[in-house]
C-alpha cells in the first residue's frame, strides 16, 4: 500500500541536504508552507538556493529561513517589501545573492521544468536589463527573450487537504505557484490542512494529482499529535 | 494650476473601461480605479496570483489570509470568479487574454516605452514582481500617473532613463494635467484638465506633443 | 450584463467564415463538440484548416465535416482508425492536407498560443521524420526540437456545464482538449449539457475561466427549445 | 520451440513493475499487462488522454463515453484517481515523472532506438499519436514484442529501418523468447524461454547479444 502521508514535518524534510534547490510556495504568506520551514531551519541546512517568488516577509517563515543563514542564493521576482527587512539588510551585506526574474517567467520556467521543455521565447522582459545577456529572437514580427526551465531537488508548498496518494486541493488564491513547484521538484512536500480518505477528493477538482507529489504531512500537527511533534522537533537532525 | 485629483484620474481611466472588459489593475494609484468603474458595467477584474473576477475589500473582520490581491490586501471574489495557479495566470496576461492593464509608471517615452519598476539607484534591492509581464500583457497597456515629478520634471520623455519595464507597450496615459495616447505619429492628447492651454501643457511636457482629433473637435 | 450564453448552434457558428482555422475539441468522439460541428457543416464554411487529435470516425461529426468537403488542411496526431474511412480517402485522392504532430507537442503549441510563448524546445520527436527541417538544439546533454505555437480563429469544444461568464467545467476524459484549445483560438465556442446560474460552479473547480470563453450553448438543445433551433438552422447562412 | 505466451510476456513485465509505479501501457500488447500487474501492489497507471489511476474495464452495460483509455475503449478511475488536461497530461510524460511505459515496436536497434509508429509504405496513412511522447516520457522505457516478424526476421536489429519514433530511448525489451536490457555496453540478456539457448537466441537477434549478470548466474 502507498502511503505518502508522514509523520511529523521533521521526518517530511529530514532528507534535505546542505546545498539543495528548494522551492517554497506561497505568494507572501499565502500559502507559505510555514511549518515546514520551520523544520527546514531546525533541520539546519545550510548553503540552499531558495525559489520563491518573494524573499520573506516579518521575522517568520521564509525571513526565518534567511536570519538562520541557510541561505546562499534567492531565485525571486519581488524580494523588496515594506517588511522584507531580514533579507534587505543580508543583501546590503553581501550575504545573499540575488537571481531576480519576471514574475511570469518564474512561473514559466518553473512550469517548464515539470513539463520538460528545454528552453521557450518569453515577450516578458524583451529590451530590458532583467534580459541582459540573454538570447533573443524575432518571431512573427515580434521580439522574445530564451528562458530556461528552473528545476529543484525538493518543493515545500502548502495545500488545503491531500491524500495518501498524494492528491492534493488548494485554497483560494493560496494555490499560487504551488501546483507548478509540485512538478519541478525531485521530491514535492506538501504540508495540509487535512488529510482525507482516497477518493475524499473530487477527481474532476483535484489540482495536484498525486504523480507530483512525494509526501504529504497534515501541518499545524492537530492537539492530539502535537506532543509527539514537539518530541520530534527536539531532536532536528532525525 | 487646476490638476484632477486622483479620484478624478481613477474616475477618468475607469470611463475608458467598457462593459465585459478583462482588466488588471496594478499596485498602488491603479487600484483606486476599482472604486469607480460603474456598477452597472460587468467588468472582470484579474489579479497575478491566481483570481478573476475579483470583489471589492471585504468588510472588516471578514478578511481571509488566503484571499488576496497583488498588493498583498486582502480582496473577495464575485459569484461566476475563479481560482488558478500562477502559470495560468500569467499565461492570460502573456497570451493577450486581458483586454487592459492599468499601471503606474516613473516614466513614459514618446514611443510609449515603460519604466516603472526601478529607479536605477545603486543602493536600491531592485524588485519586479509582474510589472514587465503586465507591460506586455494586455491589448491596452493604460498608465496613470502624476504629470510631474515633486521636483518639477515630466515623468513623459523622449527616451526614458530609469531602467525600462518593457518597449514601445503603453497605449494611453493618464495624468493629472491630461489623456495623452501613444500612437505611430507620436503622442497625441485626448484631453486637458480644464483651464490648462495646449502650450502651457506641451511645455510641462519632456516630449512633443500634438493635438488628437477628439481634442481638435472640442476646441 | 454580459451573458456569453448564445441561443442555438447555428448563432454560435454563424461568423465562421471560409479559411478559418478552426480547433475542434475531443478524443476519438469523447469531448467531440458533434453539435456544433453539424452546424458548421450546415453553415458551410470551406477551406477550413482543422485542428484535432483524430481526423473523424466514422460518419459523424468531424467525419461529416470532412466528407462535406469542407475542410482544406488537418493538424493532427492520429488520423489513422479502424471506423476513419472518410479521411483515408480524401487523403488518397489528394483532397487534404495532413500536417501530423506527435500528440503531446499538439497539445503543448496549442498551450503556448494560449500562454502567449513564442516558441520551445521540446525533446519529443527529435531525431525522427517528423522534426525533419525543424530546428534542433542540445541543452544541459539533450537534444530538443524547436516547436511554434499554433493559433487559431475559432475553437469549437464541448464541455459539461457553463455559465453566462463563460466558466466551464468538463466531464472525466472527455476534457482532454478543451482547456488549451479555449485559450488558443480567438473566439472559443463551448457546447455544454447544462447552463448554471453564476456562482453555481465551484470557483476552486472551474476549468477554464470566462476569460478564454466568447460563446456558450447548450447543446443538444432540450425539448423546449428544440423547434427553435430546428428553424435557425432551416437559415444557414444567417 | 517453446515461446512465451503473450498472457506469460504481460506477466513477465507486470513483474518488473514494483509497487508505487506510474505507469502508461501502450496501446495494443501492452494493454495486456494491466491484467497481470499482482493485486497486492498498488500500481498507478496514466492515460494519455487524461486520467491517472485507470481501473479495470467497467462491466457490460456500464460503460461511459466520456471515460476511455488512449485505446478509446471504456474503462474506469480507481478511487484516488484524477483527471487532467492533454497539456498537463503529456507534461506528466515529458517532465519525466512516469517510472515506467510499455509500449510495442516493429523494431529496436542494438542501442535502444525505437521504431514503432510507421511501416514507411509509400501507400501508408501516418498516424503518429502518442508514440514518440512516450519514447521520451518514462524514466524506464519497456518494449513488449514478438522477437521475429511473421517472416522470421529478427525485430532487434543493428540499425532501425522503419521511420524512427525515437532514439536511444529504450531500456529493457521483453520478448516471446528472452528478456533483453539495452546497455552502454550493448544488448545483454537477461532472462531466456526454457529450453532454447543462448547460442540459439543469438541466431534469431539480429544484433550481438552478451549474456548479462543474472543469465550468467542462472547458468
Amino acid at each position: 500500500m502507498i502511503n505518502k502521508i508522514v509523520p511529523s514535518v521533521a521526518a517530511a524534510v529530514a532528507d534535505i541536504h546542505d546545498g539543495a534547490t528548494v522551492m517554497i510556495g506561497g505568494f507572501g504568506t499565502a500559502g507559505m508552507p510555514s511549518e515546514l520551514i520551520d523544520a527546514l531551519i531546525e533541520r539546519g541546512a545550510r548553503q540552499l538556493t531558495v525559489v520563491n517568488n518573494n524573499a520573506g516577509n516579518g521575522d517568520t517563515g521564509l525571513a526565518a529561513l534567511l536570519k538562520a543563514k541557510c541561505v546562499r542564493k534567492i531565485i525571486c521576482s519581488f524580494p523588496r517589501q515594506t517588511d522584507s527587512w531580514v533579507f534587505d539588510s543580508l543583501y546590503r551585506a553581501g550575504e545573499i545573492e540575488l537571481e531576480l526574474v519576471p514574475q511570469g517567467n518564474l512561473a514559466e520556467r518553473i512550469r517548464a521544468a515539470g513539463a520538460g521543455i528545454g528552453a521557450f521565447f518569453t515577450p516578458t522582459g524583451y529590451g530590458t536589463m532583467l534580459a541582459d545577456g540573454k538570447e533573443t529572437r524575432e518571431i512573427d514580427g515580434r521580439q522574445f527573450v530564451l528562458e530556461k526551465p528552473i528545476h529543484a531537488d525538493f518543493a515545500l508548498i502548502k495545500a488545503d487537504r491531500g491524500d495518501r496518494w498524494g492528491n492534493l486541493v488548494y485554497r483560494k488564491t493560496a494555490r499560487n505557484f504551488g501546483p507548478i513547484m509540485a512538478s519541478a521538484a525531485k521530491c514535492t512536500i506538501a504540508q495540509v490542512r487535512e488529510t482525507v480518505d482516497l477518493g475524499g477528493l473530487d477527481p474532476e477538482a483535484i489540482v495536484t494529482p498525486g504523480i507530483f507529489v512525494q509526501r504529504v504531512v497534515r501541518a499545524p500537527a492537530d492537539a492530539l499529535s502535537e506532543p509527539q511533534a514537539v518530541l520530534t522537533r527536539s531532536r532536528p537532525n532525525s | 494650476m487646476q490638476r484632477f485629483t486622483r479620484d478624478e484620474m481613477a474616475s477618468r481611466v475607469a470611463r475608458d473601461i467598457p462593459e465585459g472588459a478583462y482588466v488588471n489593475l496594478g499596485i498602488g494609484l491603479p487600484t483606486m480605479v476599482a472604486n469607480h468603474l460603474p456598477k452597472d458595467r460587468e467588468i472582470f477584474l484579474h489579479s497575478e496570483n491566481g483570481l478573476l473576477a475579483m470583489g471589492p475589500a471585504p468588510a472588516p473582520g471578514s478578511e481571509d489570509a488566503d484571499l488576496i490581491n497583488a498588493g498583498k490586501q486582502p480582496v473577495t471574489l464575485l459569484p461566476g470568479g475563479a481560482y488558478f495557479h500562477h502559470a495560468d495566470s500569467f499565461a492570460m496576461m502573456r497570451g493577450g487574454h486581458l483586454d487592459f492593464c492599468v499601471l503606474g509608471a516613473f516614466q513614459v517615452s514618446k514611443t510609449g516605452d515603460l519604466a516603472n519598476w526601478h529607479t536605477g539607484a545603486k543602493d536600491a534591492i531592485p524588485a519586479v514582481g509582474g510589472a514587465m509581464d503586465l507591460a506586455i500583457g494586455a491589448k491596452k497597456v493604460y498608465v496613470m500617473m502624476e504629470h510631474t515629478t515633486k521636483q518639477g520634471q515630466s515623468k513623459i520623455v523622449d527616451a526614458c532613463t530609469y531602467p525600462l519595464t518593457g518597449i514601445r507597450c503603453v497605449n494611453r496615459i493618464f495624468t493629472d494635467l491630461a489623456v495623452i495616447d501613444v500612437t505611430p505619429r507620436g503622442l497625441e492628447v485626448v484631453e486637458i484638465v480644464d483651464g490648462l492651454a495646449f502650450d502651457e501643457l506641451q511645455r510641462l511636457t519632456g516630449a512633443p506633443l500634438a493635438a488628437g482629433p477628439a481634442l481638435k473637435e472640442s476646441q
